[in-house]
């Protein structure tokens, strides 16, 4: 179907600003369900991507949790990986020689176990070449605080940040897990801590049971709930986190079309990134760049940037200004 | 070769038996480049129900005629839905994935092809392919199922070309017991003077775990083809993971069944460090 | 299918025993999804139900949030009705007189804006013939602390709990929601507080936008996500929640099978509460109930209780105790 | 009487425009008490995409046949699916639901009936049944759609056996403009002396606004077929509200579609407190 709104030949400008981050558009790829990006060659363009955002990288290299590792559920997928990844250094030695010749801008999404892993990692990334910011993942267990989860604590989450923030450069993105009772509390902390950028949802706690071997469906018991059964969930997340901070947002949880991708963005998300999805189709992003090209066309916007938080949350009524508005019993 | 993505048209799609189907595609990409024992990752529908691919096996590649089948047995939603896809219509594939087997220099060398259940699949593909070596072909296959009616037709097998010894754990049809045992009875009976140089096996966990102690055993030659479950098929979700001592290069505590896989030699596969893994619910509930 | 285990002609025993509450099945209904009962009249076998727990009433009658107030998602629904009922006196003269005769327990789901409130409406139910239990909604704003959800603070849901329990003799049972950091704290300080059961989950807190009008979906902007695609969230506060407390629990999220059902029982629910999927299906709750039946048999299970609580979350290595496992390389 | 869940066999099913789709339904419970603007809540798949059941009105009702008629339009996930179920399938239906049309008490009246787009669903078994009434049959329909695609196919519509008046916003077929628009000046123009006694309408509620706004001007009678969302169907869920003076027994601010209409007069709805609806997203997109 051709545009009929637009001027001719000019396709949308999809870049967007995330403070310190320019992208050429606004579609990233979720971490840990993308891998190192190799993984997905020559069955989508990874050149056309905002970012390639990785696997989670810790210091040392980690084995993750025994199998089974997944369960399918309605609309829905439960992971615990476990965080099953090559360590830092096979990660800037083997898998970034592969990435930077891309010209994509890499995210490398970190986690660890104590506030100094976090900041060890973000010291030894710095400076790495292709590398265009930092995503922390604080949805860890913090060992030295009996195993309660960073991200759940506004105050263990700053301490994170900053530690970061410390060792880096880089753009800092925080990433923030929806399994808390105000996730703008979070965010707000995450943000006086110097994180340049917000990313949420991670994955929704949840669990699986098999009724005939009366087992629990993944080893690990608890496992972390993603796709488009989440979505709604993480629109609110985003909602109430994009109203909370200044700083950047990036929309997370669900997305598989342009369509869920813009709900995000209408929201006020800057960026969004796309995990699940990817499994299913791993051509699903540039379709979502297509999807959101196409919908500026015909809704005769120039830049995805003068659609991005125009959400109207003002009462509309739309019959309430005429004669028969009057006519109340 | 590269994986890559195809829209195939179904060319036909037969029932079997009761719960077997075949399905055959026009997929001249992927029929291109396909081995023996590698799989595709599936999209039995569009939408969310179910959201997932699904792996399948080549039960026959034809490169010439760019077509691929695949054979299937009804295990839950996935399977149903796809089940009643009509032929001319198309499905969603990603392949080659996987290794494949590694085909042996000579079709002389005696080898055993053990199958449980659906693990008939990929043997098909690997029998012809092996028939068509030189040296004179001494395979044989001994493929068992629940029960008679889980089993391929008997005249379909048959014509595979090789002896078939048939079991059914409850002596519906053939040897009565595990395909396993049967297998192993078989080898230790001198009369019989098979003593496979090689062990190519697909089918349930609990059924390779026996044909792994007795290749171990045996000092035996062994392709084991496992399953798990898998999300992404492709290496980049770590959801298929199997406690194994890797590849050289990766020295992690798990292979990926989808990458490094899936067919594996008994002795990379930590058998001692799996845990319980799902097995379909008894088709008598829920249905 | 015939079964082919268990001793001939004696059907299963489904009842249950949820501290001072008896039911002779496990299986309810679930609070604002089933009206008042008599809108399934006709539809479904009322008498077999092991409880029908009635849309949240409020002192005073409610009006609800103005539509539109569902939005349907993947595998499933979010609702923003306000909690529109029609008051407790009319609940009491209008409703209850076509409950009573059913002979089927009635838990009336409660809720107020003050504890005062909950106190009042405990109190005006106490004696009411027919009424099995109360169940309190805690996921209601406290217009006294600036509109803080209830449920999501201990110390709030523990006066809640206290007031109510201070104004019945009835079961109390306390519904808790998921949208907090630790439902295990919650529920402790409820069970603590006196509630003889607790019920988990209520709606997990969500949002839909439209991108073409560039509005909520709803005129409430948020909702609460129930249905399928909420089931694993709820399996996992459900396990949580028994292993923080003594006190027997109802499971509620997603169930719309009678495997999903046997799921939380599995968990450790001693009884469930169907929602969503009654709009699906109103003949849901008797395949449920069927369903349990048909598992207890070929399962070789003479009761239900013989089968909650069984899960087993030891480590399992099938293969570990054998010659072959030693050969570990 | 009570309403039912029955499943109905697909009797036929055929597309009699672009986006409109007629069913016919063997339906012998729901059918034999059916009326006239009532609806049934069909489920057109199991499983979970989508989740929920959709409303549609009768288009025709048979009785004495046991069967019913459903006219749809596509307009998301649902209908498409639905329009995919092929004759001999069966459909799991709940019905009659709402209180449906009252009939004046004799066919002579003046009777105008409005529809936009779907909306003329229920209006060919509502002319029917007007038309078996005592009395010389007096009613017009005004009928009206974006574009001349979307109308039914005249050949249809002409059978209804009424004077049937076109409107289409983009001026394709009949009347440029709004069928309210229409019907205004067809009414104003003294030449064409037709002054309804009564209103019945169904379409969006953009439409609905411009009818009420008509009847209550003009003192008249009418019933208005609306819309809403609806999860239950059957008064349970109370997700289908709209701000209106209920009646008398329920004193609240809301009525629900499901249960105290579809049909409601114009007086009885508070137009000024309907907030915006969903409307379907543009055709164009995401195809
Ligand atoms: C590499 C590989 C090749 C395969 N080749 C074939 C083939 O050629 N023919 C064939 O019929 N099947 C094959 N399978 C198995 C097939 O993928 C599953 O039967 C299918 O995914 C089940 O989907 P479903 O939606 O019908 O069942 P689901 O509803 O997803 O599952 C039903 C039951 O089966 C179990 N299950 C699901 N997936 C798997 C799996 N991958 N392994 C073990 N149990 C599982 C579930 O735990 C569940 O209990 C292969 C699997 C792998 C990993
Ligand atoms: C009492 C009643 C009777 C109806 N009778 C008919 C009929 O006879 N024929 C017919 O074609 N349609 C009828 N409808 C409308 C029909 O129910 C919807 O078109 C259908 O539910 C859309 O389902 P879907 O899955 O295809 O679209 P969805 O994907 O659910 O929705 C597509 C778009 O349509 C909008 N939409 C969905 N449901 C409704 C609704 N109930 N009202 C208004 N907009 C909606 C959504 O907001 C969305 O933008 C009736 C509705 C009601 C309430
Ligand atoms: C298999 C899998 C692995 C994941 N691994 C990580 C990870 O290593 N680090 C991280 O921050 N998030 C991880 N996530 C969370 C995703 O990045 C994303 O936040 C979540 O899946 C929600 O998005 P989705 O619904 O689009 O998948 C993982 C998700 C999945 C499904
Ligand atoms: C339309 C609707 C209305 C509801 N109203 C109430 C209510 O009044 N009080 C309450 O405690 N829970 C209410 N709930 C929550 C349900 O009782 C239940 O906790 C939730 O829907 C999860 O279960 P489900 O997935 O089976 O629907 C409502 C849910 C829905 C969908
Ligand atoms: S299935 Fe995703 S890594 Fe193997
Ligand atoms: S649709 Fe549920 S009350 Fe009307």
């Amino acid at each position: 179907m051709e545009s009929n709104h637009g001027p001719a030949n000019t396709a949308p400008d999809l870049s967007v600003q995330l403070g310190p981050l320019s992208l050429k558009n606004p579609v990233m790829t979720a971490s840990g369900t993308f891998g190192y990006g190799q993984e997905y060659e020559g069955l989508t363009d990874l050149q056309r991507l905002g970012a390639i955002v990785v696997k989670g990288i810790s210091l040392a290299p980690r084995p993750g949790n025994p199998p089974p590792r997944l369960v399918e559920t309605p609309a829905g997928l439960i992971n615990a990986i476990g965080l099953e990844n090559v360590g830092v250094d096979r990660f800037i030695s083997v898998k970034m020689p592969y990435l930077l010749p891309l010209g994509v801008p890499v995210i490398v999404n970190i986690f660890g176990n104590t506030i100094e892993e976090y900041a060890q990692l973000a010291a030894r990334l710095n400076g790495v070449p292709g590398i265009a910011a930092v995503e922390i993942n604080v949805s860890c267990p913090n060992v030295k605080k009996g195993g309660m989860v960073f991200g759940t604590d506004p105050e263990m989450t700053a301490r994170v940040v900053e530690a970061v923030r410390r060792e880096t450069t880089l753009p800092v993105i925080t990433k923030l897990t929806p399994n808390v009772t105000s996730i703008a509390e979070i965010a707000r902390a995450a943000e006086s801590a110097g994180s340049d950028i917000l990313s949420c949802i991670n994955t929704v706690a949840a669990m699986a049971v098999d009724i005939f071997s009366r087992r629990p469906r993944l080893a690990n018991i608890f496992g972390g709930l993603s796709g488009p059964a989440v979505k709604p969930i993480a629109l609110r997340c985003v909602y109430e986190v994009t109203r909370a901070v200044k700083c950047p947002v990036i929309g997370i949880g669900g997305i598989a079309s342009a369509a869920d991708a813009l709900e995000f963005l209408l929201v006020g998300a800057r960026a969004v990134q796309v995990g699940t999805a990817n499994f299913v189709d791993p051509e699903v992003t540039g379709q979502i760049m297509d999807g959101i090209e196409r919908f500026l066309e015909v809704e005769g916007l120039s830049a995805i940037s003068d659609y991005i938080g125009t959400l109207d949350t003002g009462c509309l009524f739309p019959f309430a200004e005429d004669a028969c508005a009057t006519m109340e019993i | 070769m590269e994986k890559v993505k195809e829209s195939a048209r179904v060319i036909f799609h037969e029932q079997v038996s009761a719960r077997i189907f075949l399905l055959r595609l026009e997929s001249p990409r992927i029929s291109a480049a396909a081995r023996a024992g590698q799989f595709v990752m599936l999209r039995v529908r569009r939408g969310n129900d179910p959201l997932l691919r699904r792996p399948f096996s080549f039960y026959r590649i034809y490169p010439e005629q760019g077509e691929v089948e695949i054979l299937y047995q009804l295990a839950g939603l996935g399977t149903l839905v796809l089940s009643r896809i009509a032929p001319g219509s198309t499905l969603d594939l990603i392949g080659p994935l996987g290794n494949g087997f590694h085909l042996p220099v000579d079709a002389s060398i005696p080898l055993a092809l053990i199958a449980g259940g659906i693990g008939i699949a990929p043997m098909c593909e690997l029998i012809a392919q092996i028939a068509s070596l030189p040296g004179t072909l001494n395979a044989r296959l001994f493929y068992g199922a629940r029960t008679a009616t889980e089993l391929l037709p008997e005249r379909i097998v048959r014509d595979f070309g090789i002896p078939v010894h048939f079991a059914t754990d409850d002596g519906s049809f053939g040897y009565n017991g595990r395909v396993t045992k049967l297998f192993e009875e078989f080898t230790r009976d001198r009369r019989n003077s098979f003593q496979p140089g090689e062990v190519c096996s697909c089918g349930p966990l609990a059924m390779q775990y026996h044909v792994a102690k007795w290749v171990i055993a045996h000092d035996t030659l062994s392709q084991l083809s496992l399953e798990s479950l898998m999300a992404c098929g492709i290496g980049a979700c770590l959801g298929c993971a199997l406690p194994a001592s890797g590849p050289d290069s990766e020295p992690q505590g798990f292979v990926h069944v989808c990458e490094h896989g899936p067919i594996f030699s008994a002795g990379s596969i930590k058998w001692n460090q799996i845990m319980v893994q799902q097995t379909p619910p008894p088709t008598y509930l829920f249905s």
